[in-house]
């Protein structure tokens, strides 16, 4: 029997999957949110997902709006200030994963949320960094969820954000970054990992029904396929029923 | 001590034309209701420092009170744009707003030296990214131990900042709860405060002894405003109104609807508009 | 996630001789029973970190563990000196002991940048006296702003943190309350720590969302050891016997006299020792 | 009607005298915690105390042996971490007086309370400085109170802990500190002030009783006095009352 799911359903179950329950993951709002409390709900209970906010190990029931919704705070084992998550949590290196989303990114996993076009005479604006810029040094690896289209996965940013491996894949490195830095990318049509060489973001693993040409298609740069690229496992009924649940939960919970 | 004020009054002794001025609240307890008086008395030249600009400061901004915004991350959380804040930067509408933009860990680092009475922070942050080409503010330090280089941003000491907190007792003394942000700092750093309560009672009713309480004498001035931190929340009184947030996003994209509804729910309004928010307990 | 060990165990698994080792506690919550501990295994050699190197300090030393104190304060607070630390100082009984020697505000900025994971700290302090000319990690930095020069020290960064709290959960998160020092930030700045607790429970009972909690992946050993602070004291769980540190002095006078103490009450006792103290609260 | 008091008594009161209901004070362990706290007992009853250990705004009952007896935060507004204390609170510019007490003291009111002797050789090991250096520089103005005696009060420190004014008097402004430093030095026999010009600590008030060769007899320096010195206000009923209560109370608390 077949299951019938959305790419962005696929997109949330395979990041979910990513994460083990002994990570402490410093979740990013929207997608990763969605991704990181799927996990907590299915095969990581014990994960401990850590908000911006200063939320630690936080449980909520309902997918959060906003960083910092009551939820997170309401089933947390503590909430420290912000200042203190910062500076003792983020910078202090007791993150196992970062996990974030933008609005654009490269081939070598570097992201812009922060400007499309001249800084100083923006085309668009975007909301600019917010915790990124340390989440991506700070934290042991890095996890990255986006859904592919040629206005986000680019050939060249605007602007850098935050650092993936940097520019050429080498100045992460360079940089004496002791981190791991972006070690999966997780869209909506395939699953990226960094080439050990040359650490450019490559295909490992394609979702079921998606073809290489349409990865092509919706990637601004030619994307470089591992030499073995394995089909991604389809979101399972439990997989399915949890995220749909918590998704309804939420969309009552707002109110929109 | 802190002076107990009314609203109108704070503002108009605290806030100055050109003052900088930080409002703080990450997401809970942000000083709405004080946002909405600075507007009302159109308060200009405003430098406004803020981790995360958001309705509050595309309200403050659209409205022309500012000319400058330090911020980190400028956005409708979980919405999308600040559609006041993007029109100033793209089209300088209603005036041309200049930008200092940092990220959060250096903004909070910032406002912790300024609490400490530090001329400025460091971290261990912006490393391969492209920010501090836009931003001569952010510098770099080199440590005298292990020649490590960190970077550095100034310190914020606002001359005003405002924040909104659970409530305060006779004396002045305020309690806040749940998602503290960077309140603390923001008083602490600034040389002028105002807090806004939902309520002044006889007891704080500290549920620790390590409670997050500002004293009496490091505050300006205390002002009674329930519901005052709505749209936002306040822990134990009333929940986030998400649904405000969601709406926000149709106001504020055109200008027209925008000035529309700020006549009408800001200018021919008083802070005792937010008081039917003060009951409002959502089931969560 | 924390282990749950008995404390001779944890002990022998985690401090080593030669370790770099602080016992935090400022006055509240001082881990006597782990000092204890740690003097039966007989370690030496240690570097022993703390900024009121009082009564557990001067037993360890007196025993022989340590060959270096850094510290900002030794003394039997109320009541005098630490006698044993003085004549290891002053006449290397029973053996020789190395001073760095800090301020309470430097101390507790590198505990604090230990935690934060930076190289050093700094702060306006240690102006116009003579610490600097004998203390060679005392230096200078110039903010890059305004010119004005800040004194810095090194983080502290121990090999062993060792803190005694009021109680873990059967995760093994742990609860502080009352003065909590700069045991939060001993704990993040070790590489290893051992909390000792008053109780392990189903329910921290935590009072407020803000309340000090290390969570389980923060710590490394959690062991129960009722009343394992004492003569410090555990708040909510019983005082300060004030009167242990006024006999302190005239028991750890002679060298005589210390020894048989701490042969009656240390080497021929273990951890089950303190259990009496946990039952007694004085009325106060 | 005479009252009875002892000299020890006479210094605390005056000490008392000296602190205002609108102060923020630092409090240091021992002698100043007593004047601080007769202060508070009777007319300063809105005086702000507060502790290194953290406690801010506390009110004991008895006198606390440690700067962190738990009568402090039972008693407190509220309680913060220690490193919290030194950044926010003492470096943070809130206190206007620091309260010290010292092993000894030089004419510009510098202190030692750390070693006598070379610091490598020591002849005597203080207890060192504990938090005195920062509170030197970092509160409006700094009270000391010392029981005078001639290897209390000498001629030249061989250890500055704390700054005053400098060992010449003049190296507290030229090192561009803002505070004014010790302001008053409250003994068993008179009371000092630093005299406007040279910044050396002079006697403006006596005792009753106490005569000017006393006062020559135990300080290691010979003392400046004032152009008009008066008489010290001996104790009155009330506050001897307040003071002994309290010496009683904490007598009695501390099993001692």
């Amino acid at each position: 029997m077949s299951l019938s799911y959305s790419p962005n359903e696929m997109m949330t179950v395979a990041a979910a999957r990513a994460l083990r329950n002994e990570d402490v993951c410093f979740v990013g709002i929207g997608a990763p949110s969605a991704a990181c409390n799927l996990a907590r709900m299915t095969h990581a209970p014990q994960i401990t997902l850590i908000y911006e906010s200063g939320t630690i190990a936080t449980k909520p029931n309902v997918l959060p709006l906003s960083i910092g919704d009551g939820e997170l705070c309401d089933t947390a084992l503590t909430t420290v200030p912000v200042p203190e998550m910062f500076r003792y949590w983020l910078q202090g290196g007791r993150m196992t994963v970062g996990f974030l989303g933008g609005a654009q990114i490269d081939r070598f996993a570097n992201l812009n949320t922060t400007v499309v076009g001249d800084y100083h005479k923006p085309k668009v604006r975007l909301p600019g960094g917010g915790g990124a810029p340390e989440i991506a040094t700070n934290c042991h690896e890095i996890f990255i969820i986006m859904a592919m289209g040629k206005r986000a996965f680019v050939d060249k940013l605007p602007f850098i954000t935050s650092m993936g491996h940097g520019p050429t894949g080498r100045e992460r490195r360079a940089l004496g970054v002791k981190s791991k830095g972006p070690t999966r990318l997780i869209t909506d049509l395939c699953l990226f990992e960094p080439d050990p060489e040359t650490q450019e973001m490559t295909v490992v693993s394609i979702h079921p029904g998606v073809t290489r040409e349409q990865i092509i298609e919706n990637c601004g740069w030619t994307p470089s396929f591992a030499a073995h690229v394995v089909e991604t496992r389809a979101p399972d009924a439990k997989e399915l029923e949890v995220l749909r649940d918590i998704q309804a939960r939420t969309k009552a919970a707002h109110g929109g | 001590m802190a002076k107990f004020l009314d609203l109108a009054t704070a503002v108009a002794e605290m806030v100055h034309d050109g003052d900088v001025l930080a409002l703080e609240g990450f997401t809970h307890l942000i000083p709405f209701a004080a946002g909405h008086e600075i507007i009302r008395q159109k308060r200009r030249d405003l430098t406004l420092v803020r981790m995360t600009p958001d309705l509050i400061y595309d309200q403050m901004i659209g409205m022309g009170c500012a000319s400058k915004l330090v911020f980190s991350w400028g956005g409708n959380p979980g919405v999308g744009s600040t559609h006041r804040i993007r029109d100033a930067v793209e089209n300088q509408w209603p005036r041309p707003l200049a930008l200092e933009e940092h990220s959060h860990a250096a903004m909070a680092n910032a406002y912790e030296a300024g609490a400490a009475n530090l001329p400025f922070a460091m971290l261990r942050g912006y490393i391969g990214v492209d920010l501090p080409k836009v931003n001569p503010q952010i510098r770099k330090i080199t440590c005298p131990y292990t020649g490590e280089e960190l970077a550095t941003v100034p310190a914020i000491r606002p001359d005003v900042g405002v924040i909104h907190a659970l409530r305060a007792d006779r004396e002045g003394n305020v309690l806040l709860e749940g998602i503290t942000g960077c309140q603390k700092e923001v008083v602490l750093a600034s040389k002028r405060t105002i807090v806004t309560v939902e309520e002044i009672v006889d007891d704080l009713r500290a549920p620790s002894p390590n409670s997050v309480i500002l004293p009496s004498w490091t505050i300006g001035a205390v002002v009674a405003v329930p519901g005052g931190a709505h749209p936002s929340y306040a822990h134990g009184y009333y929940t986030r109104d998400n649904s405000y947030y969601i709406a926000w996003d149709k106001i504020s994209r055109e200008r027209e609807t925008f000035l529309a509804w700020m006549e009408e729910n800001v200018m021919n309004k008083g802070p005792d508009a937010f008081a039917v928010h003060a009951g409002r307990r959502a089931a969560s």
